[in-house]
């Protein structure tokens, strides 16, 4: 047993962050600050390994690790952390991710490291924040935490040429909008929640039982609907997306690897944490608009990514796509129908192991094409061809995280994939039918665009010796940047072979959850 | 002769006299030797008035024939002007040497101004409100007027003092009406005589009287239509005083404001069908005209009036959506009250940074800001930390007060002007992080560090870690709040 | 009618044309000079009405403050900053005609105020000597205000001298 | 002795009487008789109040070319009549006949307001002197204070006429008038409000009733301290108000020419002229009401006692006149601040104290 | 007695016309007398009412008259530092241009 396990997973980062701020300015200072904040970042990975693999019990569908206090009594807010099935993967691949992007980083940031692994150990703080809260008000003020340092990362570390505090504000303000209307709905709901002579709540397990506004439909809907904004323009949702592509461009490598590996999932986690448990009725109500706009993201994010020149760019849109088959098991979990819960329980299982695995998967990908931008300092596909020969380990490292990307048996992608439309030919059949025309997309997008662009084809010769004269050399892989992704293709591989190491702690959880909404 | 718990009663009041025309003396008789030394007389001053105000707290008493409440209500704002009080000052020393010959004169008028505030806060009679609230205008003209040479500054005053001027005169119209009718000057008079009256007409006297008083205290919180003032006299003043007319009149005018019609209203019922529509298209008006022009702003004491008219948008939601009855911890008023605490310490921390930086450079405008994290490494951090609190964004102390005053106005049903208000925080954030941007993200084109200050430093360290702490620990504050509002349930 | 009560009406409606004769001098005239002295005429006006209402004290002070203070004042400005007056610019503003409006607005609010309002208006009583009891009340109850007010000139007159001096 | 103390008192009640009787022959209604016979009564003892003043100014400028000469060892006018006492007669036909000139550029409707808001004042003043036991046109319970209130009209008419004429010398001599009268307004309120506190009244009877005591002779000037700082304050500062020498630098004829009223001829000049010995006359009228006891006084008529006194303080302030040298402008501020308010203030804060004492004793 | 809304009329003609006149005039000094003229107005409006106006309590019998003696001291103050800051301004403008100098734009 750890005391105030998850208390110290999130005050971990914090602390280093501080302790960035104070190491003394000097020659060294700059390495210095990058190997204190990797193997700092080391600590809540080993913490959160610890607990998920020893102590965490995949069978309970309780929260585990609890700790509660009392913080605001006047407006009865606490200080209430614990995790679930749900939440201790998504704690452990932020932890995972925050390693690699600052093992990766200590590599290729010079410009104002300082501020750089502060902002970065920041963000770790919030994104665990929110992913173990269990009060809607903690809930919320680590929602917003992360939004600054990831401001940052993007602005000031963006690639200069995509316009990186256009973009930054765009996904600050973008974010502000949906959560300032969550707000809104939180207080809301306490305030529905409070009677005269007991106080209301923001505790999301009470709030689950309490399910405010369940006589009111209209501010139920209301009150939905804000929290959907938030978590639709985080996941991010058609049409809600458009901010997603400008800042993933322009991040710099690890700020786009958190950001499609972490932040996203927010969004959909919210959707199960929140809107499932909280907002059953509407929910249902509203599945066929929610599946609908799933669907648009599925497929509109794969052709939208098809037709991309920036390699970029185009897995950026492939996240929207990505993100859509999480929506969409979500929507098929707890769509109105005979189906019944085992089919509910795989579908939800599909989604939350994509969240996992879209994660993964992507923050892979975009380790990748930062790989490849840091030598070519171009991102254009067409400029591309002919890799596969000529720098080999990262040759099969692309393949494999694309054929994982765009769901080839035995690789993790595929799991998840297959899940959520199992479970959505159940409930939603039609949709379901629709959506695949975006697993076929995105095998297009992926084996046509990335593949066939980046590894095969002839290598321009000409064009990259004239190129070596600017400094640029397309040169392989090296150590430090396998050691990086080394391990995000072990899980792919992994997950792929062998789904029930994580699957049965889902599948718990996701019965408890379907089991309290579904008669 | 006022007895001895009388005086006892507004021994932070009289302190503060004494104070004043101590430093007025001296710098009389002793002029320049001692000019150093009256700015710490008058923290002396603020910080014993200051500790008279926090001595009082719960003490409830009517003095002088019902005309000055000395309440917990009154208290609360007693214990927030000389804070803020203490901070200008603080922020006044370096900024003053070498602008100024009349240091001594400046703290006379600001002790001068921190004890008109405290007399706002306690008014409870037409003449006393009046009074008071003239007070705090002339010290405040004054103070903007203060560096003669300066043609800003001067031109800053006279546009201030004539607003303000036909506004108080308009809101004067409106005091006489309400004494007209009632034949008293106390409040409490006022409001028996609304109860009292079937009368529609008395209600029609009510809705014009108050629309008038709203104009003059609509133009000390800056409210829309009354705000024009605003950004010229921010421009134009010593940035101290910008620092101070951001926070101290807001806040009184406030104290003003609740106190007057949560004591004269309630009298009559149906007056709020009138009187709600009025305050929520103000209240509209105010935050969004606030934000819209924050964002053509390049200077920066010009960007913060703007955004500090805004702000009293958001503080009048709670006072729409006021209700002191049930339990519920969103009261509105409990939330006008953290809400303007929080940015009492957000703002003129946001005015510390900037005197900071104008203080070494003398730089306001944004785009010369660039590559301020650079120069001024902990000056632009802490522009994030308020300019987060500005906008309502956790985890910081605006976040509390926006979170309270929305509240109100969900429990009270307005979900537009609630939805309205948090959509119009997601603007200003636009605007913050415009100078966030220059500071951060730009080249500087000297590259020079600058030098801040020990005594602002302080301040901004001060300012800051208030405005966390309020966020993080925030249960001392509504406890001060609900004790605050105690009386006037 | 009583004797009395027509010198009233003959004293109100003297007056108050005086008061609002010279009011609109004031505000109409280009010369800013004239205007002051229009205002010097409705002040007189004012105090007359104060005389024509009993309260001879506020009537004195009026002229005393009011014609002997804040006119004066007022025409030292004007002489001080002479080369201001003299411009070929109107003495009014582009918004005039809105202001107008505005003014017009107003005025029919506070009429309506004024003649629908059901005063509570009481039988004359206005004993014969109330100044000792001006003073007793300003010593007493009005203490704080006035030792506020003391202190506000005080400050002003501070303020005031630092800005204006040379 | 009873009929020559209330000679005039009579006079009115006998003229009353008279009129009474002849508008009850009108056949009016009760009401408009009283009004018809108010308001002719209070039109006669105005135009006598008038009257009254333009003579003593007649005399008073007689008397000062009179006495000037005396100091300056010479006779004085002795032609036009008995003692050349018909000379200011003479005088005035002169101005009346004089060309009016107005200059060009100045603004011809404050040039011709300025002597008359001069005069004005004044005369107002008039209607609450007592001039004798019952000869008062209004006993207003607020006198003092609004003699005050109409003296400081004055300040706006010779601001006025130097503005208005156009000259540089009017316009500096205006700006030394109004700053030195407005200067000097305040001691001289100081000091009057010590004798408000010694009478307990604002009533200007009521102040000459306070100093009726021991036959007569218990004036304020008397109480002893504070009654003749008092004076000494306000007659000081009552001669700068009228600007007088030693305080003429309004009009300073080796400086400023003839100060605001340089550009003014004929019966406007002639207006200004009446005006300063109209404002000479009640500033020692009052300084007599205020400290020498108005009209109390032993065996003679009460209203021969204050012509008596008044042209005591009258020639007193002539004889400072012809003694003194002009102050310079700044000493002259300085005058006013720093030493006459001072005095003043202390004075007041001494009143206060001493009251008490002063009762006990009865020195008031 | 006149009934009260022949004064309460006149001070709102008054009021209203000073109003205008600080609303629409140039030149800050022109705006201060219309600001005079409307403080004026309100104490006729006082004065009638303490004339008038039955009191809610009888202690506060010159409540109106008070009131107006500190509405007439403060606007006395209020015109001192307006002089103040008007010839403040004159002095540091070197120039005597009537735009330059003409504030009263709103």
């Amino acid at each position: 047993m750890v005391p105030f396990a998850l208390s110290l997973l999130v005050l971990l980062p914090l602390v280093g962050a501080a302790i960035v701020l104070l190491i003394p300015k000097g020659q060294k200072s700059d390495s210095l600050i990058k190997w204190f904040a990797v193997v700092w970042s080391v600590i809540p990975l080993l913490l959160a390994s610890y607990l998920w693999f020893v102590l965490f019990d995949p069978n309970a569908s309780k929260m585990q690790f609890e700790e509660a206090y009392l913080w605001i009594s006047s407006i009865n807010v606490r200080y209430h952390v614990g995790v679930d099935g749900l939440s201790m993967p998504l704690v452990w691949l932020t932890t995972l991710l925050t390693v690699l992007g600052l093992f990766y980083s200590s590599y290729v940031i010079h410009e104002r490291a300082r501020e750089f692994f502060f902002m970065f150990l920041l963000l770790e703080t919030g994104m665990i924040g929110v992913f173990v809260s269990l009060d809607f008000f903690l809930f919320y003020v680590f929602w917003e935490l992360g939004l600054v340092p990831m401001y940052f990362l993007i602005a000031i570390w963006g690639h200069a040429e995509d316009r990186p505090q256009y973009s930054a504000i765009k996904f600050f303000l973008y974010t502000l909008v949906g959560s300032v209307l969550m707000l809104l709905a939180i207080i809301a709901m306490y305030i529905n929640t409070s009677t005269a002579t007991t106080p209301g709540t923001f505790d999301l397990i009470e709030l689950a039982t309490k399910r405010p506004f369940a006589n009111d439909f209209v501010f139920a809907s209301l009150a939905f609907w804000g929290i959907f904004l938030a978590f639709a323009i985080k996941v991010p949702l058609f049409p809600f997306h458009t901010w997603l592509p400008d800042a993933h461009t322009a991040a710099p490598t690890a700020g786009s690897v958190i950001l499609a590996g972490i932040l996203l999932k927010l969004g959909t986690y919210g959707f199960v944490r929140v809107l499932v448990p909280i907002f059953p009725q509407v929910f249902q109500a509203n599945v066929l608009p929610i599946a609908i706009l799933a669907t648009i993201s599925i497929v509109y994010g794969a052709l939208v990514a098809m037709a991309q020149t920036d390699f970029k760019r185009l897995i950026a849109y492939s996240s929207v796509n990505h993100m859509g088959y999480v929506i969409l098991g979500v929507a098929a979990a707890v769509a109105i129908g005979g189906a019944n819960l085992t089919d509910r329980a795989i579908a939800l299982n599909g989604a939350m192991l994509q969240m996992f695995n879209h994660g993964v998967i992507t923050g892979a990908l975009f380790f990748i094409v930062g790989i490849l931008y840091e030598r070519a300092h171009t991102r254009d596909l067409k400029s591309f061809g002919g890799l596969g020969a000529k720098t080999p380990v990262y040759g099969a490292i692309l393949l494999t995280a694309s054929f994982a990307s765009l769901g080839l048996p035995g690789l993790a992608g595929f799991i998840s994939e297959f899940m959520v439309f199992r479970g959505a030919f159940a409930t939603l059949p039609l949709i379901a039918t629709i959506c695949v025309l975006g697993i076929v997309f995105g095998a297009a997008m992926m084996l046509w665009k990335v593949i066939q662009n980046v590894l095969l084809g002839v290598f321009d010769e000409k064009r990259w010796a004239e190129q070596e004269k600017h400094g640029v050399k397309l040169y392989d892989m090296t150590r430090f940047e396998v050691i990086t992704l080394a391990p995000l293709l072990f899980l792919m591989v992994l997950i792929g072979v062998y789904p029930s190491v994580i699957l049965n702690t889902l599948n718990t959880i996701s019965v408890a959850i379907l089991g309290q909404i579904v008669k | 002769m006022p007895d001895a718990q009388t005086l006892w009663l507004i021994s932070p009041e009289l302190v503060l006299a004494i104070f004043g025309l101590a430093i007025l003396l001296f710098a009389i008789i002793w002029r320049e030797r001692v000019y150093g030394a009256l700015a710490w007389v008058a923290l002396v001053g603020l910080a014993l008035a200051l500790a008279a105000a926090v001595n009082l707290w719960g003490a409830h008493a009517r003095l002088f024939a019902g005309m000055y409440a000395v309440d917990m209500f009154a208290l609360f704002f007693k214990i927030v002007a000389p804070i803020a009080g203490i901070l200008v000052v603080l922020i006044s020393m370096d900024y003053l040497r070498e602008r100024t010959r009349y240091r001594g004169e400046f703290f006379v008028l600001l002790t001068f101004a921190i004890l008109a505030m405290m007399m706002m806060a306690s008014s409870a009679n037409l003449l006393m409100i009046f009074l008071s609230i003239e007070f705090l205008s002339y010290m405040s003209y004054l103070l903007t007027g203060f560096l003669r040479e300066d043609r800003k500054s001067n031109e800053a005053a006279i546009k201030y003092l004539l607003y303000g001027a036909i506004t108080s005169a308009v809101m004067l119209y409106g005091l006489s009406l309400l004494y007209g009718i009632s034949g008293s000057l106390n409040l409490g008079d006022v409001a028996l005589t609304f109860s009292k009256s079937a009368d529609t007409s008395v209600q029609t006297l009510a809705l014009v009287a108050t629309a008038l008083v709203l104009a003059g205290l609509g133009f000390k919180i800056s409210l829309v239509p009354f705000h024009q003032w605003a950004p010229d006299a921010y421009e134009g003043a010593p940035t101290p005083v910008t620092a101070f007319l951001s926070v101290g009149p807001k806040a009184v005018g406030f104290a003003v404001l609740l106190r007057f019609t949560l004591t004269t209203l309630p009298g009559l019922p149906e007056f709020a069908n009138y009187w709600t529509p009025l305050l929520v298209i103000i209240s509209i008006a105010t935050m969004t005209l606030g934000n819209l022009v924050a964002l053509r702003q390049t200077n920066v004491k010009r960007l913060l009036a703007y955004s500090s008219i805004a702000q009293a948008g958001y503080m009048l939601i709670g006072l729409v959506a006021v209700n002191l009855g049930g339990s519920s911890p969103f009261s509105g008023l409990n939330g006008v009250l953290i809400y303007l605490f929080a940015y009492l310490f957000t703002n003129l921390g946001a005015f510390v940074c900037v005197i900071a930086i104008e203080n070494a450079t003398g730089i306001v405008e944004i785009p010369e800001y660039a590559g301020l994290v650079k120069r001024a490494p902990l000056v632009a951090a802490l522009f994030i930390v308020f300019f987060l609190s500005l906008a309502g964004i956790p985890p910081t102390a605006g976040f509390v007060g926006k979170f309270f005053v929305f509240g109100a106005a969900l429990r009270e049903g307005f979900l537009v002007l609630a939805a309205i208000g948090v959509l119009n925080s997601v603007i200003s954030v636009f605007y913050y992080f415009g100078v966030v941007r220059a500071a951060f993200f730009l080249e500087p084109k000297d590259t020079s560090p600058i030098r801040v200050a020990p005594l602002v430093t302080l301040s901004l360290v001060v300012t800051a870690a208030m405005v966390l702490l309020i966020a993080v620990y925030p249960e001392p504050l509504f406890n001060l709040a609900a004790w605050s509002m105690a009386m006037l349930k | 009618m009583s004797t009395d009560l027509v010198l009233t009406y003959v004293g109100f409606f003297m007056m108050g044309a005086i008061a609002l004769i010279g009011a609109v001098l004031a505000v109409s005239q280009r010369n800013i000079l004239r205007a002051a002295l229009g205002l010097i005429v409705s002040f007189i006006g004012v105090a007359g009405i104060y005389f024509v209402l009993e309260a001879e004290f506020v009537g004195v002070v009026q002229i005393l403050i009011y014609v002997g203070a804040i006119t004066i004042l007022i025409l030292f400005a004007i002489m001080l900053t002479r080369g201001l007056m003299q411009g070929t610019t109107s003495g009014h503003n582009s918004q005039w005609l809105a202001a107008a409006l505005l003014a017009m607005l107003l005025f029919a609010a506070l009429a309506l105020v004024a003649l629908g309002t059901n005063w509570n208006v009481a039988a004359t009583r206005v004993s014969s000597d109330l100044i000792p009891k001006i003073g007793a009340e300003l010593m007493t109850t009005y203490v704080l205000p006035f030792e506020a007010v003391s202190l506000l000139l005080l400050a002003a007159l501070v303020g005031a001298i630092v800005i204006a001096r040379e | 002795m009873d009929i020559l103390n209330d000679l005039f008192v009579n006079a009115q009640i006998w003229l009353t009487d008279a009129l009474r009787a002849l508008v009850a022959g009108f056949g009016l209604a009760q009401d408009a008789e009283a009004a018809l016979v108010a308001v002719v009564m209070t039109l006669l003892s105005i135009f006598a109040i008038l009257l009254f003043m333009v003579l003593m100014v007649l005399i008073l400028i007689w008397l000062e070319r009179k006495v000037v000469a005396r100091i300056q060892d010479r006779l004085g006018p002795n032609r036009v009549g008995p003692w050349g006492l018909l000379q200011p007669v003479a005088d005035t036909i002169k101005m009346f006949t004089k060309e009016d000139i107005v200059p060009a550029n100045a603004d011809r409707l404050i040039h011709t307001l300025a002597p008359i808001i001069v005069m004005v004042p004044a005369v107002l003043a008039f209607a609450v002197v007592p001039f004798g036991r019952g000869m008062q046109a209004i006993d207003l319970n607020i006198g003092i204070l609004y003699v005050v209130a109409v003296g400081s009209i004055g300040t706006i008419g010779i601001f006025l006429a130097g503005y208005g004429s156009n000259n540089k010398f009017s316009l500096i001599g205006g700006m030394r008038a109004v700053a030195q009268m407005v200067s000097y307004e305040v001691p001289q309120v100081l000091t009057i409000v010590a004798v408000v506190l010694m009478a307990g009244s604002l009533s200007l009877n009521r102040i000459v009733e306070a100093q009726s005591g021991w036959g007569g002779l218990r004036w304020f000037l008397f109480a002893f301290p504070v009654g003749p700082i008092a004076f000494v304050v306000y007659y000081l500062s009552g001669l700068a108000e009228v600007n007088r020498t030693p305080f003429d630098l309004p009009e300073g004829e080796s400086e400023l020419v003839a100060g605001h009223h340089t550009e003014y001829s004929g019966m406007k000049w002639g207006l200004f002229y009446l005006g300063e010995y109209f404002n000479f006359f009640v500033m020692c009228s009052i300084g007599a009401t205020l400290f020498l006891g108005g009209w109390n006084g032993p065996l003679l008529p009460p209203y021969v006692w204050f012509i008596v006194k008044v042209y005591a303080l009258i020639v007193l302030g002539m004889w400072i006149r012809m003694t003194w040298p002009r102050f310079r402008v700044d000493q002259l501020m300085g005058f006013a601040w720093k030493v006459l308010v001072p005095i003043a203030l202390v004075n007041i804060v001494l009143t206060s104290l001493a009251l008490p004492v002063l009762k006990t004793i009865g020195l008031i | 007695m006149i009934p009260l809304p022949f004064y309460l009329l006149l001070a709102a003609a008054l009021f209203c016309i000073g109003l205008f006149g600080a609303l629409a005039r140039r030149n800050a000094i022109a705006i201060l007398m219309g600001i005079e003229l409307m403080l004026n107005a309100v104490n006729i409006n006082l004065i009638a009412f303490w004339r008038y106006i039955q009191p809610a309590a009888p202690t506060w019998d010159l409540a109106g008259q008070i009131f107006a003696l500190f509405v007439i001291t403060l606007a006395a103050a209020e015109a001192a530092i307006a002089l103040a800051l008007v010839i403040a301004i004159y002095r540091s403008r070197d120039t005597v241009n009537v735009e330059e100098v003409d504030l009263m734009k709103w």
